[in-house]
């Protein structure tokens, strides 16, 4: 307890079974402000669902998270406040624009500065289409909308469920000066992705192997 | 220390394990009693009592028709009190009941509007009337289908469970509402001209096997609740270690006998 | 804590009816559907409108009770598939608040533009005259209460990827004692009764879904959306 | 080339009677509901057998109609959205085929157990005797009617990600002939007039339905859902 | 003419326009069997609607494409039956199970081998899945069905939108192997990524600069 309490996000002993069927436990894992945790894993090895259980949408079967010394049961409010998480599905409405989508994210969920929505579009390279409806933007620029919330986003805690899929590569060496910024000012990340990071200072988790290493 | 011990017993009875292998004492014991009680009520009812003055024999139905209306709303509860003892103490065991019950209500609804329909002819002259009773008990049975197709269509046990027993909740909320609201239209939009014998004063020749046989129906709700959770217990541990070594325990006896007969 | 519960309804309120004005057409519809529906019902019944008066306000409601069936099955599924209905569970707001956001829009959306054209439809069925003002009143309430129930509905179901159809199976019972009460205030007016006392109970049955289905609906999204 | 044709129809009739097969409670449910709109309707109105006898057949009727618009809806949508219905436009085989495959399976799955199951809901409408067999067998023709006429409907929203309230919108207008012949086959049957002309009628409207409204599905999914 | 004849697809001055807006235009390629063209160009240059102009779902503003020298238009049936196209949205149905998916692909679509369907999925490691419904299953291997069609088709021409996507590492070089198999039998793919393919003889075509090289 007293070990755990130092750090931002620690993970103790935490395990995850649906219907009875175990998918990982024994996952030990503590993340300070400053790290980037790039979970790693086959397809279907349950990165997904561990980042999903960070967020609190699944419970656990077994074990628990802290965040800063404290299960995040116990202070739901702020870790939430806190956290910001894009996963799979970007939730973008294709029947709004951009900028309505990237308004309301702003306005519902983790805490964010208001006034750069138009900004941040125009740094992910969507600033002439802010007024027309999402379901006519390629794939990439419908991810793209979503990844715009992490350049005005105040949350420490980003998780992000494969943020590269459908970017481009300028798009990508963009997103990874974000999260690069992002540590830099004490942040904490927790990714899956199955591309190579070029980033120094990312520490990966193998799920597969439950090893973790320094890149 | 003694609310410890206290609630050990509570999560013992939890256990579907404890559950199933208990309850395997108590079934030939019950099932002997709900046979003869059922046997009794039946012959007395069908045989014994005396025909009615102006239905004549038709009226012999009553001995199925009351008990099973009786148990079908009961069992409604049963199951959402099942459900709720699942959502708040998270035990598995009483989901499993709640499962069970369902369709078992709802076969017993069924029954109560078929005996009911088929006694209807002769006695009303039509199958069907919307009666506020007959049409509170439709609805019933639109509820117990509504928890049974929740539970065929989640994949996930846990997922159908939780959903299956908000849905039971919020049935029992709306109950006594639905009840208090037909009986209220009926009522309100025409004079009674058919009604369901209110209480009748019957004759006690005619009344006594009618609760034995509410009794009977009673215990024999008990036992297939007991038989169906039992199943649903095996179905759902059968990946764990002491339902395989059941399993295998079964498999050796029935080779033994097998070999024991064609020896 | 107040101010953030504040947001958290109104962000989603906003927002769907923001996503309703997007799809102008459709917020039109609900009430074309019933005229239309209204249309049918003498083409399919019978024209002579005494006959239609005597079954009038009972149909208005039936219909009603279909217009928002055929809706509230939609309250969660897009939601749910493109990911909003995750971050809506993770919103640091108290669940039943965003809930509670959403069921406001659509009722703002169905019920109310149905109970705004009711008496036009009360015109088309030869409906008697006293019966106009307990429709509007009644409606106004009994919508309200099918959007709150339709949408535990449509929470239980969210994830299963199905049609309304087993929605339907799961909250019609539940509908049955808003009809009841519903279409009785409006037959008690024309029958010169008192028609206050079915739209105080009807009124009862509506603090009574505000407060419980929230709650109903932020625990099935919780058991199952995330599952 | 002929081989390939049928391998159009029947390889999409087949999966989407599969689909509906693993959505079991689906195939159930509409039954259920035509059984729990009956219900309603008595509670709406009136309970009195009499008066139900007079509107039975009509509402009989405006039910089949609804229960199809409920579920005509998601006939192309969920393939849309999960590129399935992507795949069918650039299939070797002439789209009118897979289209008409589709319909099928729809009303296997809708249309048929409502036909079968109308008796009950005449028993429960206190139906005169007259009209049970009128009731079957212009319910058969009729609700493939109504899923044809339905799909094309389906297939011109489909990528507007809309409700189905457009829907109703737009196939409303097309339904009314339907509901017209249907119901008047009934009543004709039950005031004891020769029912079969209107029933030809309605065989007609089919026939013309099965010929055109394939060829139309392909024409719109093929101008609006490519795009 | 002549000159085009001579390969098995052939895009002539190809140009395309959505509600009066060009999206690109000019675009002149030849591509034969044993070729790997890969699609290139930042999110929302066009590679998708490119990739849709080859399937026939999407008509060109101007220009045509010819397959075996003649316009698609005029041997549709031919073309479509020769033909597998993969888009971002996979097309598997989420409440059936993999087998039933792919088998239905199998019957519905292209040419293709029927009996080798449990095989295919066992080699893109989906042998334990075959029977529970496709909701169930992560990103990856929900992507992994619909690729799971790659290795029974018998269609030469493979037009594949991002198919790298959600695919883990291992699964990347199964998918590079299945692609060099394809086009060592004559056959022939266009995709397009974002990533960097470790194969030889791709050639790559710079949808914005317009310009083609050999890696
Ligand atoms: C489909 C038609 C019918 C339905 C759904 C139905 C339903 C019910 C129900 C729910 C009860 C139990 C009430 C309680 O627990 O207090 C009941 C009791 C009873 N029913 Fe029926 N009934 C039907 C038809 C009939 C007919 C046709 C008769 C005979 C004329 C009849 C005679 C009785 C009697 C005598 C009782 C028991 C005494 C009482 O509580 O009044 N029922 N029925
Ligand atoms: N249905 C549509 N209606 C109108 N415009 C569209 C539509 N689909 C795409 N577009 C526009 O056409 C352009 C090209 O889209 P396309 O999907 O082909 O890009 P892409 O190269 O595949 O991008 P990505 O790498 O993100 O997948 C984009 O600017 C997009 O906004
Ligand atoms: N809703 C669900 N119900 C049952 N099983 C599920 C569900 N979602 C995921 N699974 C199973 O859990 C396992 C882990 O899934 P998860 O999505 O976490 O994998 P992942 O590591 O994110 O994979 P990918 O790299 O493909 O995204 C998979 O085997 C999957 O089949
Ligand atoms: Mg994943
Ligand atoms: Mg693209």
């Amino acid at each position: 307890m007293s070990l755990s309490s130092s750090s931002l996000l620690s993970i103790e002993n935490l395990a995850f079974e649906r219907d009875d069927s175990r998918l990982f436990d024994g996952i030990n894992l503590t993340v300070n402000g400053g790290d980037i945790l790039q979970i790693e894993g086959a397809n279907g090895s349950g990165k997904t669902t561990l980042l999903r259980l960070l967020t609190g949408a699944l419970q656990p079967s077994a074990g628990r998270i802290n965040y800063q010394g404290q299960p995040i049961s116990e202070n739901r409010y702020d870790y939430l406040a806190d956290m910001l998480y894009i996963g799979h599905q970007p939730a973008v409405k294709l029947n709004l624009t951009a900028e309505e989508n990237l308004r309301w994210m702003v306005a519902s969920a983790a805490k964010s500065n208001r006034v750069a929505v138009a900004d941040a579009l125009a740094e992910v390279g969507l600033a002439g289409y802010s007024d027309i409806p999402c379901y006519t933007l390629s794939a990439g620029q419908h991810r793209r909308v979503a990844l715009a919330r992490l350049l005005i986003s105040e949350a420490r805690l980003w998780y992000l469920d494969e943020p590269f899929t459908a970017i481009d590569k300028q798009g990508v060496s963009l997103l990874q000066s974000c999260l690069q910024h992002h540590v830099a000012q004490g942040g904490l990340v927790v990714l899956s992705t199955h591309q190579d990071l070029a980033l120094n200072n990312v520490r990966k988790y193998n799920l597969l192997s439950r090893a973790e290493y320094l890149v | 220390m003694n609310l410890f011990s206290d609630w050990t017993w509570f999560h013992r009875l939890g256990s579907p394990r404890w559950f199933y292998q208990n309850s395997g004492r108590w079934l030939p014991w019950l099932s002997v009693v709900t046979l003869v009680v059922l046997a009794t009520g039946l012959v007395w009812g069908l045989a014994f009592a005396p025909a009615d003055a102006k239905q004549g024999n038709s009226f012999r139905i009553i001995y199925i028709h009351v008990p099973a209306s009786f148990l079908a709303l009961a069992g409604y509860y049963i199951m959402a009190i099942a459900g709720a003892v699942g959502l708040i103490w998270k035990m598995k065991l009483s989901y499993m009941v709640m499962k069970s019950a369902a369709p078992i209500g709802a076969v017993l609804t069924f029954i109560a509007l078929f005996t009911g329909a088929v006694w209807g002819k002769p006695t009303w002259g039509t199958y069907w009337v919307w009666d506020a009773r007959i049409t509170s008990m439709l609805i019933l049975l639109f509820l117990y289908a509504g928890v049974m197709a929740l539970q065929y269509a989640y994949h996930s046990v846990d997922a159908a469970s939780k959903a299956g027993a908000i849905l039971a909740l919020v049935g029992t909320v709306n109950i006594p509402i639905i009840y208090k609201s037909v009986d209220w239209w009926y009522t309100l939009h025409q004079p009674a001209t058919i009604k369901l014998t209110s209480a009748p004063s019957m004759h006690p020749d005619m009344f006594q096997p009618l609760l034995v046989m509410i009794a009977g129906f009673y215990l024999f709700y008990a036992l297939v609740l007991i038989l169906q959770t039992r199943n649903e217990i095996l179905r759902r541990e059968r990946n764990t270690s002491w339902v395989r070594e059941l399993a295998a325990a079964k498999m050796t006896t029935n080779t033994i006998a097998n070999e024991a007969k064609s020896e | 804590m107040a101010r953030q519960m504040d947001s958290g309804f109104l962000a989603w309120l906003r927002r769907d009816l923001l996503l309703a004005w997007r799809r102008r057409g459709e917020v039109a519809s609900p009430v074309l559907f019933f005229i239309m529906v209204s249309t049918l019902i003498p083409l399919g019944l019978t024209p002579e409108s005494t006959r239609l008066a005597e079954v009038a306000a009972g149909m208005v409601w039936v219909m009603a009770l279909l217009a928002t069936l055929l809706s509230v099955d939609g309250l969660f599924a897009s939601d749910y598939q493109d990911g909003s209905l995750e971050q809506m569970l993770i919103t640091p707001q108290l669940l039943p608040l965003p809930v509670l956001g959403k069921i406001t829009a659509h009722w703002l959306t169905t019920g109310l533009p149905l109970t705004l054209v009711s008496p036009l439809l009360g015109l088309m069925l030869s409906l008697p005259a006293a019966g106009f003002i307990p429709l509007l009143w009644s409606l106004a309430l009994g919508t309200a209460c099918l959007s709150l129930i339709g949408a535990v509905g449509a929470a239980l179901t969210v994830s299963l990827r199905k049609g309304g159809l087993l929605l339907t199976l799961l909250v019609m019972p539940l509908y049955m004692p808003v009809i009841i009460f519903g279409s009785a205030s409006v037959s008690y007016a024309i029958d010169g009764i008192n028609w206050l006392p079915p739209l105080a109970v009807l009124g009862a049955l509506c603090a009574a879904a505000v407060a419980l289905c929230p709650l109903a609906v932020a625990g099935a999204l919780r058991a199952t959306a995330s599952n």
